[in-house]
């Protein structure tokens, strides 16, 4: 089957972004609702269609000796800037890129049917919608980008996409103030990233990612061992390019805009700060994987970010009371597990192993995550309020919700029937064959992941009863609960995809096979972690209040995410405003302007000056006269000898 | 040399000049400022007399001493009420007229100085100069002779009498306020 | 004769629109002229571009098409010549789609203010289509002689202070400006027969190398002065804070873009050695007021004040392109020009309307008016996003192009400005954001906010074809880009690499 | 007695003694003009020439200064040259 029908997949979002946004506000929400939906169910089948035929389809050299193709499926040139860097627009398939397609137009199908029921009654119900689309639209272009440019490009409108939907609720402050934080932090790790590209296009004179990541040894060879501050400019341009997909991602420096995002509906977090948006850092590295096994120091940098990330994001779902704030977190620290895969991962062992478990970890993880927001969408819904002291022993009253947030805890642990098992096993045996350090280190964070996941879990749905008062929290209507059945179904099921056969670095199919050594620690740390979590918080006992007040400092540095916060706020704030803007606006207001009046003043002073000169005094006049006469006279007298 | 006497004459016109001038400038009252600039006029006569110009010292006399000064005379008693007129000046202004005199006058002497070609030197024999030369110098059109000037003059005057009398003609409207 | 060359036209709709003016009674009157007289320039505008094209395709390789050129001032050899090259092209139809705009944008503007408006708009096109640097330097006073009266008159704020500031220092400009034409006119060619015409003067490439050490410098500031280069800026932010709407649109708009038009026709083009040589100075200046623009924007509280330190930086984005002295960089800084010139507009438009219903610019006193003014919100964020760089719409496009071409440059010097050229898209993301943030969203200040009406037809109208323009270039950005590229390889390779 | 001439003329704040001051300057210029005829060209008598029409002059030039002086005088019925500066600026 050609793959010219892939165009499709970016087309109709787009249109349906268009008609919502123009013609939505007349639609009653029922009309848009659904029309958005069918839409999006329309373009998820063309793009199943297109992955399945990509993975399974014969012909067309699909697979050339062992190798998977990466078929163009169609290039349009959008901006010819100089005749070798031409910017085009176009659809690549490649495992990765068919992956995330299937991904994507899942998550946010199930999405669009959830938000039917979670958004029931929102004003502005179409405006969602419409940005619901141009999200998946640029996330899809992203994907499936042929060149680096095309991905900068999608890569802004996510990030654009992202500021309207988390500043959906625009009338409240709080909300419009994290999408702008969110907007801004996004748009300077962009800034990194387009300096890499610049860099990159400068030496390499090409943005096609088929010549970049083709032949990558030429690529470096062609930046001629340039150097600059140290690092060579090939490393420096794929660090600068990293930092880009650490912004997207919520890395360690630039994470503070994830947990303020959630300010936006639960909907809008599940779709972008769960599945799609968060790995698109990943995606990206994993799209520049060639290029980037040539620099292995960035990569070492990767590793290391990767585990701070996952260490500071978990110790701080430690103690987070808004169960939103938590599932961020918690998100931060998984696609850290992805980046750090990515980072160990090595040719040499075990054929990058590390390369495809990120990219099977970012598969399931974004099943479950979306599952665990859309449960804790249902419960604020029910519950109408984010802290988890206004919930508890809720598994009476909403018991499908519990289930299926029991299975995804269960997978993001790694407990083995689950797929979180699976893919987390991978990371952990491509971390351990790196070194043991980074090994144990994931291992560790992976028990604490288990830890507050159940601390979530048992505060929300066990815990002493609170009085609901008269209306109880009742189960969430169908449409809501339908998508979170299906996640819960998949997260089961994937565990057992042989993703090895599809989804590798080189293309080559390989089949995993589970080191059992690795794998039996890391259940046992989970277990610990589980147990330990049900001691504490199954029943309402005052153990955990009295750990927390044992180590006060800790928990309330932990509880401000480690004053994050406050330090970016400082930086901003006082630094660049108080001490950049206001003085140069001050100095261009005084001193520039200043000068000009000066000159204004200067001509008025010195004309009013010689006005005086014009007394009227006759007498006056003849002195001066006189006097000039004379002068004249020796002037001349003193020329002629 | 020349007789003493001349000399001891000259020396004597020559301080009264001075002394009348500057009496006349800075005198309080204007009147005798008047009479001064007489003294000064008679002065400048003799000189002409002193140098053989006859002519001109009688002109001198007629024209100025007698004419102009009555006018002055005149002008005087016609613009300001005697007695009352009492000047006192503002500082700045008498150093700013001395310090102009003072420069003029040096600047002239330092002139007349460096052209001492002529000083020291003799009277020259006086050529006879009698009226008949005078008058045909004045309206003869030849190589020295003035005719133009002369008519010029003559025309001048005639403006300035019509000048003078239209404009110091008492004003109609004026007497009525 | 004349009249057959579709230039000369740019200069005779106007005046007949002046005719008519002066005829015309009724307001009702009035809005019919400027109306036809707008929708008759952009006509003009498309049949050239079309003509241009055509004459392009068939192969026609000389750089100047519709020539004509009539004498005007034998002395001094001066010609009313003619001609258009693709950059100009470009020139012509912003300003027509601008000036389109702008008669909606004045709506209930009296006869006068038309008047006015209209020769302003004869300098602006006579600029652009002139090839001969008197009558080049001619129109450039003919557009800023109406300024001080638009300003003068029709104001708000301070005006008299901006009106004469703006006024004197553009004159000061143009002081400038007239000792370096003079310069140049007279080393205009070596065998004695002085020439004013453009494009003979870089033929002939007859001026010393000393002299153009001089004469550069005063080009440059002269045009400079105009394109809001750094320490002659100031007159921007008053100038236009106080300006009427549609003045500032077509001030902001394509006024500013003369001055980058003519750094680049002018100074660089016939001084190209000494463009090589004294490109660093500048370079500096312009890296600074970019930043500096955007910086400054970020703390003002006035809208137009914002919007007007925006151009600031955007200019001096399009100088620092052009003093870049390649093609990618130069054809960046012309689409640059194109989308600064259209998202200006739309920004003054738009702040035009929300200062016509709330009568306060001031950032601190307004808030949520997305859900009142939901149309005029709209467009503010879509003309937020476009200066933002949203991919998509037009800044993105010039932006891009102006950071691949500059960093052609691979020594350090050019490669540290240019990074400090990049970070200038975060600090316009902020400030941006934070006026929209305060301006559209949060909640209602303003009590009597509340019951504001939305736009009227011609508002919309207004806004709509500035919105589409940007749309255009933003998603089909070949189309102009080519156009541009073309004459642009003629100008680079007279510069010495 | 120029110098006398020049002094009272900037000085004097009666305009009559002003015209004296001139008067003075006047005959200064005569007697030199006679002088230096008499000394240095004996046979000519251009510098009496000149001093005839000098004096001539000076009589008309006096005359009406006195005719303008009645008029002022009856006009600000005082004659002190400060205040007349109508002519300002």
């Amino acid at each position: 089957m050609d793959f010219s029908l892939s165009i499709l997949v970016l087309v109709i979002p787009f249109v349906m972004f268009l008609l919502l946004g123009l013609v939505g506000m007349k639609m009653s929400h029922k009309v848009a609702g659904w029309l958005g939906t069918v839409a999006m169910g329309v373009t998820t089948v063309i793009a199943y269609g297109i992955a399945f035929t990509y993975f399974f389809g014969t012909g067309q050299g699909q697979i050339a000796e062992g190798v998977r193709q990466q078929i163009v499926a169609c290039d349009y040139t959008w901006l010819a800037i100089t005749d070798t860097l031409i910017i085009k627009l176009g659809v690549l398939l490649d495992p990765i890129s068919a992956m995330m397609l299937i991904v994507i137009t899942t998550v946010s199908f199930l999405v669009h049917l959830y938000s039917i029921g979670y958004m029931h009654g929102e004003v502005g119900f179409q405006r969602f919608y419409a940005y619901l689309s141009l999200f998946t639209m640029s996330m899809l272009g992203l994907v499936v980008a042929t060149n680096i440019f095309q991905m900068y490009i999608f890569w802004e409108l996510v990030g654009v996409s992202s500021y309207l939907l988390i500043g959906f609720y625009y009338t409240t402050p709080a909300a419009v103030s994290a999408s702008k934080k969110a907007f801004i932090v996004t748009r300077f790790a962009d800034l990194g990233f387009l300096i890499g590209i610049l860099i990159l296009s400068y030496y390499a004179q090409t943005f096609d990612f088929l010549q970049l990541t083709g032949e990558p040894t030429s690529v470096i060879q062609s930046a001629g061992g340039a150097t600059f501050l140290g690092g060579s400019v090939m490393a420096w341009a794929l660090a600068l390019i990293f930092m880009g997909g650490a912004g997207k991602s919520a890395m360690f420096p630039l994470h503070i805009w994830l947990p303020d995002a959630m300010e936006g509906p639960t909907p809008v977090s599940a779709l972008i700060h769960a599945a799609t948006m968060v790995v698109a850092g990943v995606f990206l590295v994993a799209r520049m994987f060639p290029l980037y096994l040539q620099e292995t120091a960035v990569l070492e940098l990767i590793t290391i970010i990767g585990i701070v990330t996952a260490f500071y994001a978990a110790s701080v779902a430690m103690v987070q009371s808004d169960i939103k704030r938590v599932l961020a977190f918690s998100t931060i620290s998984q696609i850290a597990f992805m980046i750090t895969a990515l980072g160990v991962a090595r040719p040499e062992y075990h054929e990058g192993v590390g390369y495809m478990a990120s990219m099977f970890h970012l598969f399931t993880h974004a099943m479950f995550k979306a599952c665990l927001f859309l449960g804790a969408g249902a419960i604020i819904h029910a519950v109408h309020s984010n802290e988890y002291t206004a919930m508890g022993g809720l598994r009476k009253y909403m018991p499908i919700t519990n289930i299926t947030f029991l299975i995804s805890c269960l997978a993001i642990s790694g407990i083995p029937p689950f797929s979180g098992f699976f893919s987390k096993d991978e990371i952990l045996v491509a971390a351990y064959h790196n070194s043991a350090f980074y090994g144990i280190a994931l291992s560790v964070i992976a028990g604490m992941t288990a830890f507050y996941m159940f601390r979530l879990y048992y505060l929300i749905f066990w815990g002493e009863e609170r009085d609901y008062g008269d209306h109880k929290p009742h189960e969430a209507p169908a449409v809501m609960t339908i998508p979170l059945i299906i996640l819960a179904a998949v997260t089961v099921v994937a565990g057992f995809i042989p993703f090895g056969h599809y989804v590798t670095w080189n293309r080559e199919a390989f089949d995993i096979h589970i080191d059992w050594t690795v794998a039996g620690t890391s259940i046992a740390i989970a277990l610990v972690g589980i147990v330990l979590a049900t001691v504490l918080y199954r029943k309402p006992s005052a153990v955990p209040t009295r750990m927390a007040d044992s180590c006060r400092w800790l928990w309330r540095a932990a509880y401000k995410r480690f004053y994050m916060d406050e330090l970016y706020m400082f930086v901003t704030h006082k630094i660049i405003f108080a001490l950049i803007c206001k003085p140069i606006a001050w100095f261009d207001r005084h001193i520039i302007d200043g000068t000009m009046d000066a000159f204004a003043h200067v001509t008025h002073y010195a004309s009013s000056k010689i006005k005086g000169l014009q007394s009227g005094l006759v007498q006056n006049y003849v002195t001066v006269y006189f006097i000039g006469a004379i002068l004249l006279a020796i002037v001349t007298w003193l020329c002629v000898i | 040399m020349e007789s003493l006497g001349s000399i001891i004459l000259y020396v004597i016109v020559a301080l009264s000049i001075i002394v009348f001038s500057i009496l006349a400038v800075t005198t309080r009252r204007i009147l005798r400022a008047a009479t001064y600039l007489l003294f000064v006029l008679f002065a400048t006569a003799a000189v002409y007399f002193m140098i053989g110009y006859q002519f001109l010292g009688a002109m001198q006399i007629a024209v100025y001493a007698g004419g102009i000064l009555v006018l002055f005379v005149f002008a005087i008693l016609l613009t300001s009420k005697p007695g009352k007129q009492a000047e006192q000046l503002t500082a700045h202004r008498r150093h700013l007229g001395l310090l102009a005199a003072v420069a003029g006058v040096a600047a002239c002497g330092f002139a007349l100085v460096t052209f001492n070609r002529f000083c020291g030197l003799a009277m020259p024999e006086a050529t006879p100069l009698d009226m008949e030369k005078i008058g045909t110098m004045l309206l003869g059109t030849g190589k020295y002779q003035y005719l133009l000037p002369f008519e010029a003059v003559s025309v001048l005057l005639l403006a300035c009498i019509i000048g003078g009398i239209v404009v110091a003609r008492r004003d109609k409207d004026n007497d009525k306020k | 004769m004349i009249f057959d060359n579709i230039l000369i036209y740019f200069v005779l709709v106007p005046l007949l629109t002046l005719g008519c003016l002066a005829l015309s009674r009724t307001t009702k009157q009035i809005r019919a002229i400027t109306v036809t007289a707008g929708t008759l320039l952009m006509i003009l505008a498309t049949w050239l571009t079309v003509g241009y094209l055509q004459q392009r395709a068939a192969g026609a390789t000389e750089e100047m098409l519709y020539t004509g050129s009539w004498l005007w001032f034998e002395p001094l050899n001066i010609h009313l010549a003619l001609g258009v090259d693709g950059i100009s092209v470009v020139m012509l139809v912003l300003s027509s789609i601008i000036v389109f705009a702008g008669v909606f944008a004045s709506w209930e503007m009296p006869r006068e203010y038309f008047l006015w408006f209209f020769l302003l708009s004869i300098g602006v096109f006579g600029f652009f289509i002139s090839i001969d640097l008197f009558t080049m330097f001619m129109f450039y006073e003919v557009a800023l002689i109406p300024m001080y009266l638009l300003i003068g008159v029709w104001g708000s704020g301070r005006k008299e202070y901006s009106a004469m500031k703006l006024t004197l220092m553009l004159m000061g400009g143009s002081a400038f400006l007239m000792l370096g034409i003079l310069g140049i006119y007279y080393h205009s060619s070596a065998d004695g027969n002085l020439t004013m015409n453009l494009v003979e003067i870089a033929r002939n490439n007859s001026i010393p190398h000393d002299w153009q050490l001089l004469l550069f410098p005063l080009t440059f500031v002269g045009f400079g002065v105009l394109g809001a280069m750094f320490p002659f800026h100031t007159w921007s932010p008053d100038g236009h804070a106080s300006a009427p709407t549609a003045v500032s649109m077509l001030h902001a708009g394509v006024l500013m873009k003369l001055g980058g038009y003519g750094c680049f026709r002018v100074a660089i083009y016939l001084m190209p050695w000494a463009a090589t040589e004294l490109a660093w100075i500048f370079l500096i200046l312009t890296g600074i007021s970019v930043v500096y623009g955007a910086f400054s924007a970020c703390v003002q509280t006035d809208l137009k004040y914002i919007n007007a330190y925006s151009s600031v930086s955007h200019c001096g984005l399009v100088l620092f392109a052009i003093l870049m002295l390649n093609t990618t960089a130069m054809t960046g800084a012309i689409l640059q020009m194109l989308s600064h010139g259209l998202m200006t507009a739309l920004f003054f438009a738009l702040i035009g309307m929300i200062y016509g219903r709330t009568h306060t610019r001031d950032i601190r006193e307004m808030g949520g008016l997305m859900k009142i003014i939901p149309f005029l919100g709209a467009c503010y964020v879509i003309a937020g996003l476009a200066s933002l760089g949203l991919p998509g719409l037009s800044g993105f496009v010039a932006e891009m192009t102006i950071f691949v071409g500059s960093f052609a440059h691979s020594d350090t010097f050019h490669r540290v400005l240019t990074i400090l050229a990049c970070t200038s898209i975060v600090i316009t993301a902020v400030y941006i954001l934070r006026v929209v943030g305060k301006l559209l969203y949060g909640p209602v200040q303003d009590k009597h906010h509340l019951e504001l009406t939305d736009a009227k037809w011609w508002e919309r109208l207004s806004a709509i074809t500035l919105i589409v323009a940007v749309v255009s270039i933003g998603f089909f950005p070949n189309f102009w880009s080519d156009i541009i590229k073309e004459s642009m390889s003629v100008i680079v390779n007279v510069i010495p690499q | 007695m120029f110098g006398c001439g020049v002094y009272g003329f900037i000085t004097r704040k009666n305009m009559i003694a002003i015209l004296i001051s001139l008067e003075l300057m006047l005959n200064a210029v005569d007697i030199n003009f006679a002088v230096f005829n008499r000394y240095l060209f004996p046979g000519q008598f251009e510098g009496m020439i000149f001093t005839i029409f000098a004096i001539a002059i000076a009589a008309a030039e006096t005359a009406l200064a006195i005719a303008i002086i009645v008029n002022i005088y009856r006009v600000a019925k005082n004659i002190d040259i400060r205040d007349l500066n109508k002519m300002k600026f």
